[in-house]
């Protein structure tokens, strides 16, 4: 839930309607809040979430990383001034319940004085911006290090328009799921189902990097991963913060929620490791703060901080094993472990908000004349439809994909690796120096 | 004139130059190796997974001298990088025809 | 401009004078989002443009670039501190046209409780001061490789008198530029087309670098470089939102407007690369996204999303051409593409204000009585007057540094590096960890 | 001090308390700087100082000094959030002079709507929680290269209990040096003394590296070191303006007045390098930084710009000499320099608070009826109290910790490496790439 | 004894180190270098410019072996490295004088 | 054959490959080195405290080639890689028993 809906007790989805703003007045502090989050959310996908990808990739396709979630970043910038903001957050007529319509295209109508609630809506056009940007950026850890760039520019326009900007209106700009109920504050469907199900369809479809399983791929740099994986947890202080879209108690709890959910995840995973493995690592502890962030974020504005701490020790141990399951009995090369990681803890977090929003485990309770058991219903509906949604979209878009451009590299170019095949640079040059 | 090659653990380099020094070798060349042999790697975790690296960091020293040298050079990295425990290392020892000191233009035993 | 115009419907250069400020009421949004604001400006210098710079150099020279970042950011806020503030923002008196006074040296009067505008004092007198420390840190992209760190101190004193306090007084303090009715947002002329004609100064009087144009000077670690480079693109959101001084819609508009144009600029990067050497490369990319977030900076408060698109594109299009024509043909070695990325940028954003401001094309419009005609008329005399300004009190302080403690290390020292032979260390010392 | 005492003229301890917060309102504009200031500060913490720590060891221990700053964070979270919190900050009753009581155990009563101050006392909660995080956190470069992992976070455990919780309740929660009107605005005492006491204890009990002090330990990676460096300068923003815990001229002073102590200590360690070696070092410029920073903590919010630089100037140099003496003169291998920077700079600026907030030195004066000599007695108290409670209290955990896990490895882990010992890691695998 | 000196392209070490080890040789040292050969190397941009970066990442693996296996060493590594594509690499044969197993000091063929 | 084994300082490898192409060698092999010598290295400062580090980034530059060859090689690494300052390394010339190309299986001469 993107906007913060005690305020005047109406449903949900009413309130997340930009266009609804009529009435209200500009505040100022809501509005710095929201700008900082921007800054925050942005700051997660360039350079958090490209760091925490790169470190985990090969000397060889390093550059390909960094320069694939930059890119996502501009071209889903091009298309939300469009019609991506529009297909998200506008008013979609007799279409409304599934995607929203055309009149915001090229921005129309946000003026320096438009508002979207009590923010102006540049500033909230721009806060959901990133959410848009970081969500592509997400999938192309399932592919890495075996994807074609071309690929990776149609991929990003064709299922911004197809995946992303439907479920953004189902869920958050007024369409169905919205309407049935599904909570979803900060994007555990939208986001994480959404990009962890498209992952692993990518990875299905493309196979396995040449050598795995029985080649080791060890991660060419950990204290880049470190560094992102920093970035990361700091900056969800503004994806799940901001996602009340005010400066007030719901956006200081979802704050609290979401880091007691970050350090449970961690040490979730760390127990894990420590005892199956007899020592922790430091991919271990950072990826499960991954999974208990992810987790959490569909729940951090309805829960409290004993609910996010919960949410996150289950995430840990659910998603410790997801990635064992997917990577190592079933085999499929979802390069970076999205899957596992964003897509189950996302199905798991959107579940569980049914269940820790109950005031008896700290939530904030649910609306009026629903229980838990109805809520948890509900909720199951949302992350199933979003599974099934983005997992047919996905397919189309990478069938279409590689009819177009081809998606993956052949041998020689995955031997050589993307930076030098795709963009005729290395990462490092450290004996330059010498020279 | 001999050519050495040893390959030792890194970090017995001060102790090996200084051996060396004090048999009157004064130069030597050093590269970082990757060593494969009877000594096993270790174990890296990767998410659940545990792959063994097999590969060791090790040092490789070259250096160039006057046969009357070798006895006592191959002794002093002998002492000086032994630590008992397999994985030590190797010293192999190679004929060196001849030698040129690039700034002078020397050959021969002068240019060691 | 620094402050917000349309408050009370004053001139923009009077609002923009500290010590108009005795009718003014704190406003703590406002003073929140310009604290949130010089902490992002802050960060877009050390670590931002010091990474951004410190990749592209060659490994023997990274220390020297991080160095001087930081010895700039030390030394302008002593220098500010001292009188810096007062020359740029006080009332000059009957210099006030070209320069501010000295009652304000050592930040006198500004206490807890006095108020510039609606914010207090402090915070706008930090806020100013990030991007005083800023504009010479870009300068040292100009002779990169080959300075000699005292010149770097040298410099930075002497230019942030003659170059900086000036023009910062002349277009943001209530000097003639202000009064001429140049709209430069935030930091058009002061920062980027100062900046890149003083770099230009600087790599013609010093000469290219030993084996420039022959030798390759790969960056020895685009990694940084792309961590930099995110860092400016969050950075810059502080940078141009902050310069509206409030947490209101003409900052919301800013960010977007700014965000557009650093997409397009990417965009525009990325397919001149792609058509002309049929690959789009990471260090590519990024300097797209520099070349539109600075040619964007002067007009993002008086522009729409559009309008920073348009801008963005163009940046990317015509910075593309001149670092080519700078460096390929001219043979100049501005080592890190200061003048044909930031003052080209400059140059082009100043007089696109003119054009981009207009309601037509979604711009704020122009002010009472001004056509579109005047407008880029008066933002040329701005840029010209900026640039002609900048070359002159540049030469002076190259030509002054250089017979005080002389500009360039000898060929040896070049060879060494600047790292050991300036600050006795290295880098880095990977190795050492076997030892 | 951590609430802004001018608001109602009452003793500072006083409205520290959360509990007295019944009458507040919220101050949306004060949530929103603390939220922003909450990420700022654990952005200090990871990847900051990790970051700048890390740089610092050789390659082999690179990922330990990450891995420790990360399982830090989580653990003390948890700990925050099972009963630190309410040790630190709620009524202890009849021990209330020493330390808080259980009520908030569990983060018993934090709802959405509870305020503390004028601000969600979620949000308070956890912008402390920022604090609680870093002091350990410090302390881990007294041991590092050569502690035991499980030590860590043993020690973590038993030194926030015995150390960090019972100081912060007396200086911040309402204990007996709070009621004695010790000031110290953002954790001089708190976090720095007792960080760097705790680093000196540990790095005599442990004894020195091994090798040391003949072999050379250069860092391995000095642009790591710079980013964290610049990390914790932005970061420190968030430390000190968010401790006046409102968005206002208390904060924006603080703020202004911490950044010249940074750039004060910068340009002193610059000059006594210049002077003493012929040449300034990155490291050297950094380390000044911290100290400037470490030691005008404790003042930032009762002083002006002036006392600020006075401040800087005055660590720099003393904390350069620290550095020397501790480790060359004494040979006490406290790894990273915690106890001359942190804790001399901790002692020097709690005392110091008590001369520079005098009027007459620009700083914002003293409570009714105190002169300065009183001040800086008090003061004094303050910091030796802190010294033995914190050294006496370390001494303790680590006797503790090294019966029941060990502190220290053995001779063939301290040569291998504390990545392989105890994550199974390494730091880097740059040819991983080629395979 | 023989010492070899083998110039590969480096996804083929793994192959190349199984090969050894299956006709017996234990011990190998590993360098990662720059070739400069027949193959050609690639282009890179950097801001509008295209240079020409003429060496190749290649691995250096040095043995030191018996005189009995040094055939089918060679014929090993050859056959493991071979793609068949320029840039393949090179085997060079020297001889070996002596050889020191540095943690037990045997000498000769023992210390292989 | 023969193999030959140069060490210079980096800057001079562009002059020196240059000359040797010029000489008609085609491959080379280069490998980054740290050397000890008579050149001295330089101090660092850590917080306050100075270090000598002693060791010198050197290339290693490594040929193989026909006989007929050597003197003109060497006399061209000699030229290209001289400064006339100390620390300008060294040329090392061992003999080369055999050489084989991987690609092709050609053995001797023409393997080079
Ligand atoms: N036959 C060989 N040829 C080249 N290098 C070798 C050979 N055998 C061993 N080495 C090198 O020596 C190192 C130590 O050898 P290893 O068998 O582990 O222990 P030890 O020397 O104690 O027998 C190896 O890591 C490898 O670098
Ligand atoms: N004469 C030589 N001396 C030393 N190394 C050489 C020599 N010739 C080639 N090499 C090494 O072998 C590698 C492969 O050689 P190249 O000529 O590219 O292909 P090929 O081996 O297929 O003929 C080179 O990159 C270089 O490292
Ligand atoms: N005896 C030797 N064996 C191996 N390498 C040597 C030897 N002597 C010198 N070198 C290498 O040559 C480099 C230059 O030698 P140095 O004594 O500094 O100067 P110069 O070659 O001018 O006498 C050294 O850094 C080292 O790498």
């Amino acid at each position: 839930m993107k906007r913060f809906i005690a305020l005047l007790g109406l449903p949900a989805f009413l309130l997340m309607l930009p266009f609804d703003a009529a009435a209200d007045t500009l505040n100022q502090a809501d509005t710095a809040w929201i700008m900082t989050s921007t800054a925050l959310v942005l700051f997660m996908c360039i350079p958090g979430l490209a760091l925490f990808y790169g470190g985990l990739v090969r000397t060889k396709n390093i550059l390909s990383i960094l320069m694939q979630c930059f890119a996502i970043t501009a071209v889903v910038s091009a298309l939300w001034l469009a019609f991506l903001y529009s297909l998200s957050f506008s008013d979609g007529g007799g279409m409304n319940a599934w995607i929203g319509g055309l009149d915001k295209s090229f921005l129309a109508g946000v003026t320096v004085d438009s508002l979207s609630g009590t923010i102006p809506e540049s500033v909230f056009s721009m806060f959901q911006l990133t959410f848009a940007i970081i969500t592509p950026a997400l999938v192309i850890g399932g592919f890495a290090e075996r994807v074609r760039f071309s690929a990776v520019m149609m991929f990003t326009v064709l299922w911004m328009i197809l995946a992303y900007a439907p479920l953004c209106h189902m869920v958050w700009g007024g369409g169905w799921l919205a309407e049935m109920g599904v909570k979803d504050f900060a994007g555990g469907t939208v986001v994480h189902i959404n990009a962890g199900v498209a992952a692993l369809v990518a990875a299905l479809m493309m196979g396995p990097r040449r050598g795995f399983p029985t080649t080791m791929m060890l991660p060419h740099n950990m204290t880049m991963t470190f560094t992102g994986a920093a970035m990361l947890w700091v900056g969800w202080f503004g994806f799940n913060g901001g996602s009340a879209v005010a400066a007030n108690g719901s956006a200081g709890m979802a704050i609290l929620a979401t880091h007691m959910g970050a350090a449970a995840g961690s040490l979730a995973w760390m127990a894990m490791e420590w005892i199956r493995h007899g020592k922790p690592s430091m991919l271990g502890i950072v990826t499960g703060m991954v999974a208990g962030l992810g987790t959490v974020t569909p729940a951090s504005g309805f829960i409290g901080p004993m609910g996010g701490f919960m949410i996150g020790l289950i995430a840990g141990v659910v998603c410790y094993w997801s990635v064992i399951i997917i990577k190592q009995k079933l085999k499929i090369d979802d390069s970076l472990d999205v899957f596992p990681v964003h897509g189950v803890g996302g199905i798991m977090g959107t579940i569980l908000t049914g269940v820790f929003a109950a005031p008896a485990l700290g939530g904030l309770g649910f609306d009026e004349g629903i229980t838990m058991i109805q809520q948890v219903g509900i909720q199951t509906v949302g992350a199933v439809v979003t599974i099934a949604w983005s997992a047919v979209a996905s397919y189309i878009v990478f069938k279409l994909t590689d009819a177009l451009v081809g998606l993956r590299v052949d041998q020689q170019e995955e031997t050589e690796g993307l930076d030098l095949v795709f963009h005729d640079e290395r990462g490092y040059n450290f004996d330059s120096g010498s020279r | 004139m001999k050519f050495l090659i040893a390959i030792i653990k890194p970090f017995k380099l001060d102790e090996v130059r200084q051996a060396l020094s004090d048999v009157g070798v004064t130069g030597v060349t050093v590269t970082e190796v990757q060593g494969f042999g009877r000594q096993k790697g270790h174990t890296e975790i990767y998410r659940g997974a545990e792959y063994n690296v097999d590969f060791l960091p090790k040092l490789k020293i070259e250096v160039a001298l006057t046969e009357d040298l070798l006895d006592q050079a191959v002794q002093a990295i002998q002492s000086a990088a032994s630590t008992g425990k397999i994985g030590d290392g190797k010293i192999f020892v190679l004929d060196l025809e001849n030698a040129y000191r690039i700034r002078t233009g020397e050959s021969g035993n002068n240019a060691l």
